[in-house]
């Protein structure tokens, strides 16, 4: 019987192999256009990775992703922007009245220091609020809508103080990362190259984590978080943890998102966008890495395809996948293949995939 | 004195609004535990169910009559969003009772495609509604001149709330609902049909949510994404005040208007925004599950 | 029951005074309960009589309003989290089955088990022979060896409570409390589990909360019988029957026991 | 055993129907697909494309169209893609461009900044265009520029904005501030008072241009009473009307954004407050936001454009005209709908006249004058604005407006208000870079 979570953990592995070989020898086929598409959804797909830890496996739901995403966004955004003025000040930091650049600001203008501030800040961040919410047992809906509560406050902060966030203009206009131009294809794919090898770093810590004793841990939180404490664990830390690891990584996906975009405005990160992050999951599949991946390679393609072609209708289309895959779907993509294989042959055994997240 | 005055109207004000806004969540997600994200779609019905009214009483009735229009709107816009209610729970909703996070997703894609309908059927442009002439000008309060409006929303809350009161405490059906939502199982069991409750239920939820959308068309636009503008505020106020306690939500909406607004007064209003969504995460940390909870013995 | 004996054996929880109050309404009133190390000890009493909201107080999942609780002599438990009760020696099992649906029953042992389990320690956790041999051990004791990889969700009721009752006991507990452990069960895994009950005494003191009378008579030593949140009387089963107390609230006010199984009172778990 | 071998190949196939769904929607509408998508587009706008699904570069000229066709700015930009649209039919209907008809690629930005980024680089690189019309907020202006520079594409921005920018890429339709802001102002001051409250929506226009604002008053000898700023989509009024009965200013400047306008005059007239009382100019209510909000409770109050519904030139009267019969008589242009429509036939009479789409030479050529519905308008070759003349307007119980005041002629554009010695510290050193 063992075999079974063997073969399970083996067929993931093809998957993902097939998955990367075709990331790497895609830029080859593509368009400068479409690489540089393709890298920002790989880098929503790092993104996921953290978001289903959280959710998919551990069963916490925030809606407050887009702040860490935002947060290495914005970090990774004032450094290009302080390569791009050499040192002087933002054009909208003049019309503000502004003269002379805020300390972090100067802060950053070191590379170093602003790759690990992407990552560090969200992770700090995370600990203090999740340190403070988790202790105090707020759980589900309502750590949910706290998140909210915190979008909005990031969001109309971010905008309000726009004479060192360039408010809902946001940061754009940069020129070159650490001194090579942004405009360059070969820059930019490496870029993309390097996007994807954090996707699959960060793939490979996170399924050495959730098949560990630890990963057992986060789905026995979704399953029973009181059960697990009466068996003398400190479920808050474990949730903590896991908040921080998913901040961190939102960080870092924001500021590859920025490389390749060219900017960073305030819709990037408000509820809206920290509600599609969690579609994807969905899509994809919860609690299972890969699936969460190929769920936003997908949607963003899928999106990129509608509105390319039928702008009015994507919104009908994103809506409706929302219900299909939640109301019929719950097991994402990932089990597709499963509820096929089930109604052809009428197996008996009732696992309702519905029921893998009644708890969640 | 009398800034403080107008100031704590102003708070009385934006609080009979906010709870008009969250009350019919507080059936929706406080009884149901359903994360209703097209609450705020539901909204956008009433409003442009009030706007059709007066467009047909611009067009097919005699101009002296028009002031009616807002009367009849009212109850229609109960109407029009109790049917999408009944709809949205018999297509979607059922699905999902016991799962309350997947509700909230299936609910936000159900948001997605009400906004889009009213584009294609209104168009993207906001649409003007004129007020009925009885709510015009100005009322002396307390010596202080207060807009018709506002005591008329003022008033019209405290209705709604106590027709919901009654319902919910007095009549027959209001009980059963209560059963239902304390206990499934023995509600079931001692021969109340869930179904049917469950589904006037989330209908009677969300016919307030339209009532609330006729209501705003006098203070607020009237477009495909004004409900995005209330949601937020909504389920802060159902989570402050406690979930499933209707006194909770009174006194949270008008705690959480008057403080906004005195906020608004000391600082400006985007901090008195962050402000008070700052207070809102705080006080849910000293009290997780809100002003009133009832203290249950079940394990989760 | 010899004196000498009895003083010589470790108390391992004493309870003094106990109170915990919902709203206005005393779940448990001015309880004074004492478990020694080894004894099977059975509380009982109508639905409502605060058996559970005990349990409860004693695993730190309420809190008490007045009293004391001591555990071993030393842990004061009302200061103590959850977790950290359950570190000191306090293993709880739920009336309502309540096991990892979506872990294997392995996993839900290899989770419960006594270790480390501070976050910095399960992150490096690794599977060894000793922690699997001594699994498999508690896996043949509950009878679930075949089922080991098998998803707990699917298990059968029964299963699950035997499930969750190796989980509790993989935790090796100096106190384990069971709440309605044969609630569900067949006759056959009812005398199995007495059986099991005498072999865990032998580690651990032991309070269980049951309504089947016929088994409370044939495993007990101690019996505690709770009535409205108080003490009403304590002593062998014999001297339960015999008390003119318990046969009222048993018998004579059959109407007060119907109405206390209304869903608010039982909603435990 | 065997079941598990199953579970693989389930797996396995899940995994690869959705790489390959991946793989068929890249090359859908990648490099080899734009068959497939102008057909969507030719089915979508069928008069405006014709049979022609293929760009046939010695017939057709493709253009790019970037609006916010869906999200919160869908209600704003809708009309000027439309206007766009109108233009560019009428330009087919004259035999085209060069003898070229011309081929609109249209895109949604969804009201997002970093879409309107992603789009333009697509209508640059994938589909090759030259020119883009679109953009409407600060924001969606700033997210395109460095792609248009980055790529060396034109892009016609048809709103007013705050200035401050003159990017050689960027053609600005709308008006500069000293084209409306500043002239309103003066005005103002001539006529309805000096005592100011300033009320904007908390973002970048509001923000700048105010501060312009301040500047100017200062300069005047004229008082600020007070500065207030509501974050976007903020509905309730009532604290910032205390503050206004409390500060008793003789005007409100007022640059709320969209939705909030309907907001605040709503709740203005429900106070009791009227034109009588104060007069409020507005910079961002045009005829279409007037049926938003309800023309009976701004009646009496101000706005300054460039140009109204009812401006007074033959060729507006054609141009509502043929707007109405397209999009239907319940409709109402207004300045930015304005912009949007010449700004195509100014582009496609630069083209003419340069005898090429090429960017650069376009630029050269762009200098020359076209009769717009407003009024005629010249490229300023200085600084890629426009000329445009600018007028006051009261709006009227009809939700039209009544010119009261213009500037006679085309006002040259000034995005760094360089001619005006109070602003210096404003622009500061942006206009040497």
């Amino acid at each position: 019987m063992k075999s079974v979570v063997a073969n399970y953990m083996i067929s993931r592995k093809w998957l993902l192999l097939a998955l990367v070989i075709l990331l790497i020898l895609l830029p080859f086929v593509l368009s400068d256009f479409r690489v540089n598409l393709l890298g920002r959804y790989l880098a929503f797909a790092i993104l996921v990775i953290g978001l289903d830890l959280l959710w998919g496996y551990m069963g916490v739901l925030s809606l407050g992703h887009g702040i860490f995403f935002g947060l290495g966004a914005y970090i990774m955004g004032i450094h290009l922007k302080m390569e791009a003025s050499s040192g002087g000040l933002p054009d909208f930091m003049m019309w503000s009245g502004m003269t002379e650049l805020p300390w972090f600001w100067t802060v950053l203008q070191h590379p170093v220091i602003a790759i690990l501030a992407g990552i560090i800040v969200p992770m700090i961040i995370a600990v203090i609020l999740g340190f403070f919410t988790f202790r105090n047992r707020i759980q589900d809906v309502y750590f949910t809508i706290l998140t909210q509560a915190l979008v909005m406050v990031t969001v109309t902060l971010l905008i309000s103080r726009q004479d060192v966030t360039g408010g809902t203009n946001g940061l754009t206009g940069f020129s070159t990362i650490f001194g090579f131009s942004l405009s360059d294809p070969a820059t930019q794919r490496v870029i993309y190259y390097v996007t994807l090898g954090c996707l699959v770093i960060i793939l490979l810590i996170c399924s050495r984590l959730i098949n560990s004793l630890f990963g057992k841990a986060l789905i026995a939180i979704r399953d029973g978080e009181n059960r697990l404490r009466f068996s003398g664990y400190d479920t808050s830390m474990f949730k903590v943890l896991v908040f921080t690891i998913s901040a961190g990584i939102a960080g870092l996906a924001g500021m590859l998102f920025v490389m390749q975009v060219g900017i960073i405005s305030p819709t990037q990160i408000g509820i809206i966008p920290s509600i599609e992050m969690i579609l994807w999951v969905a899509i994809g599949g919860r609690g299972t890495l890969i699936g969460p991946v190929i769920g936003a390679i997908l949607t963003n393609s899928a999106k990129t395809f509608f509105s390319e072609s039928y702008p009015d209708i994507w919104l009908y289309f994103l809506g409706a996948v929302f219900v299909i895959v939640v109301i019929f779907l719950p097991g994402g993509l990932m089990s597709l293949g499963k509820k096929l294989k089930r109604r052809n042959s009428n197996e008996k055994g009732q696992t309702n995939s519905k029921a893998d997240y009644s708890a969640s | 004195m009398e800034a403080i005055l107008i100031q704590a109207f102003n708070g009385l004000s934006l609080g009979s609004i906010l709870l008009l806004i969250a009350l019919g969540l507080a059936i929706t997600f406080g009884l149901m535990k359903v994360i209703n994200m097209a609450h705020g779609e539901l909204i956008m019905i009433g409003a442009y169910t009030t706007y059709v009214m007066q467009t047909i009483f611009t067009q097919y009735m005699p101009a002296g009559l028009f002031d009616l229009y807002f009367i009849l709107a009212i109850p229609c816009a109960f109407i029009v969003a109790a049917l999408v209610g009944m709809l949205l729970e018999y297509t979607v909703i059922r699905h999902l009772y016991g799962r309350p996070l997947d509700s909230l997703l299936a609910t936000f894609g159900v948001g997605l495609i009400l906004q889009q309908t009213a584009r294609s059927i209104f168009g993207a442009p906001n649409v003007g509604i004129v007020s009925p002439s009885f709510l015009e000008g100005g009322m002396n309060v307390f010596g202080m001149t207060v807009p018709v409006t506002r005591i008329f929303i003022i008033g019209l809350v405290v209705v709604c709330l106590l027709i919901l009161a009654f319902y919910l405490y007095k009549t027959n059906s209001g009980r059963r609902t209560r059963a239902v939502m304390q206990n499934r199982e023995m509600a079931s069991c001692v021969g109340i049909s869930t179904r049917r409750v469950d589904i006037t239920t989330f209908a009677i939820g969300a016919g307030i949510a339209g009532v609330a959308g006729a209501i705003l068309t006098l203070i607020g636009p009237i477009g495909p994404a004004i409900g995005t503008y209330y949601i937020v505020d909504a389920f802060m106020v159902v989570v402050v005040g406690g979930v499933g306690m209707l006194v909770g939500t009174v006194v949270s909406a008008f705690g959480v208007g008057v403080m906004n607004t005195l906020f608004e007064y000391w600082t400006d209003a985007s901090m008195g925004k962050v402000l008070i969504f700052v207070l809102i995460v705080l006080f849910l940390q000293w009290r997780p599950s809100g002003l009133f909870s009832l203290r249950t013995r079940s394990l989760d | 029951m010899k004196k000498g004996k009895q003083t010589a054996k470790q108390i391992i929880l004493q309870a003094k005074n106990t109170s915990v109050k919902f709203g206005a309404f005393f779940a448990v009133k001015d309880f004074s309960f004492m478990v020694r190390e080894g004894e099977l000890h059975f509380l009982i009493g109508p639905n409502g009589a605060g058996k559970t909201t005990f349990l409860d107080l004693v695993c730190g999942k309420t809190r008490e309003s007045e009293g004391s609780l001591i555990l071993k002599e030393k842990h004061d438990l009302s200061k103590l989290k959850e977790f950290e009760i359950v570190r000191k020696g306090v293993g709880r099992k739920f009336q309502a089955p309540s096991v990892f649906g979506n872990l294997t029953v392995w996993e839900n042992l290899e989770l419960s088990m006594k270790q480390d389990k501070r976050l910095s320690h399960i992150l490096r956790a690794k599977p060894n022979q000793e922690k699997d041999a001594e699994i498999k051990e508690m896996l043949a004791l509950i009878g679930l060896s075949e089922q080991k990889d098998e998803q707990a969700r699917l298990l059968s009721h029964g299963q699950k409570q035997w499930l969750e009752m190796g989980m509790v006991m993989m935790q090796k507990p100096s106190l384990l409390m069971l709440d309605e452990p044969i609630a569900g069960m067949t006759e056959e895994e009812e005398e199995k589990t007495g059986e099991l009950l005498l072999k865990m005494k032998e580690k651990c003191a032991i309070i269980v909360v049951e309504h089947d009378m016929e088994f409370v008579r044939k495993y007990s030593e101690k019996v505690t019988v709770m009535h409205e949140g108080q003490l009403l009387c304590e002593g062998t089963m014999d001297d339960i029957q015999g008390n003119e107390r318990v046969m009222e609230v048993y018998l004579g006010r059959k109407g007060d026991t119907a109405d206390a199984s209304t869903p608010a009172a039982r909603s435990v778990v | 055993m065997k079941k598990g071998k199953k579970t693989e190949h389930t797996r396995l196939i899940a995994g690869f129907i959705g790489l390959v769904c991946f793989l068929l929607m890249l090359t859908a509408c990648g490099d080899g697909g734009e068959a497939a998508s102008d057909q969507a587009e030719a089915q979508m706008h069928p008069s405006e494309t014709g049979e022609e699904v293929n760009i046939d570069e010695s017939e057709q000229i493709p253009v790019g169209i970037l609006h916010s066709l869906s999200g919160t700015m869908a209600m704003s930009e809708t009309s000027v893609y439309e206007a766009e649209m109108l233009a560019i039919k009428e330009i087919n209907e004259a035999g085209g461009v060069l003898g070229k008809e011309l081929v609109p690629i249209v895109e949604d930005g969804a009201s997002e900044p970093n879409i309107f980024s992603e789009r333009a680089a697509k209508l640059l690189q994938q589909d090759e265009v030259d020119v883009i019309f679109g953009g409407w907020t600060s924001a969606s202006r700033k997210a395109m520029l460095p792609v248009v520079e980055d790529n060396n594409g034109l892009l016609f921005y048809p709103v007013q904005y705050e200035g401050m920018e003159a990017s050689p890429n960027i053609f600005y339709a709308g008006a500069a501030p000293n084209q409306q802001i500043v002239p309103a102002v003066d005005w103002l001051l001539e006529n309805e008072g000096t005592e100011f409250f300033l009320l904007g929506s908390d973002y970048v226009f509001p923000r700048v241009a105010n501060q312009i604002i301040k500047a100017q008053l200062e300069e005047n000898g004229a008082a600020l009473v007070d500065e207030q700023y509501t974050p976007l989509g903020h509905t309730d009024y009532n604290t910032v009307i205390s503050r206004i009965r409390e500060s008793e200013p003789e005007v409100i400047f007022n640059t709320l954004n969209g939705d909030s306008n309907v907001a605040f005059f709503k709740q203005l007239a429900d106070a009791g407050i009227t034109s009588d009382d104060v007069t409020v100019l507005s910079v961002s209510v045009a005829e279409e936001e007037i049926r938003g909000i309800g023309a009976d409770v701004l009646a009496g109050h101000y706005a300054s454009w460039n140009y109204y519904q009812t401006t007074d030139t033959p060729e507006n009267e054609e141009f509502v005209a043929k707007y109405k019969e397209a999009y239907g008589d319940d409709r109402v242009t207004g300045d930015p709908i304005e912009a949007g429509y010449f700004m195509v036939h100014l582009w496609a009479q630069a083209v003419e006249a340069a005898g090429t789409t090429e960017v650069d030479a376009v630029r050269e050529a762009a200098a020359i004058e076209f009769n717009a519905p407003g009024g005629p308008v010249v490229i300023d070759s200085d600084n890629q604005h426009v000329y445009k003349t600018v007028r006051i307007g009261e709006v009227g119980e009809d939700g039209q407006f009544t010119e009261v005041w213009n500037s006679d002629e085309p006002v040259k554009p000034d995005p760094f208000l360089e001619e005006y010695d109070w602003a210096s510290d404003i622009s500061g050193t942006l206009a040497g870079e």
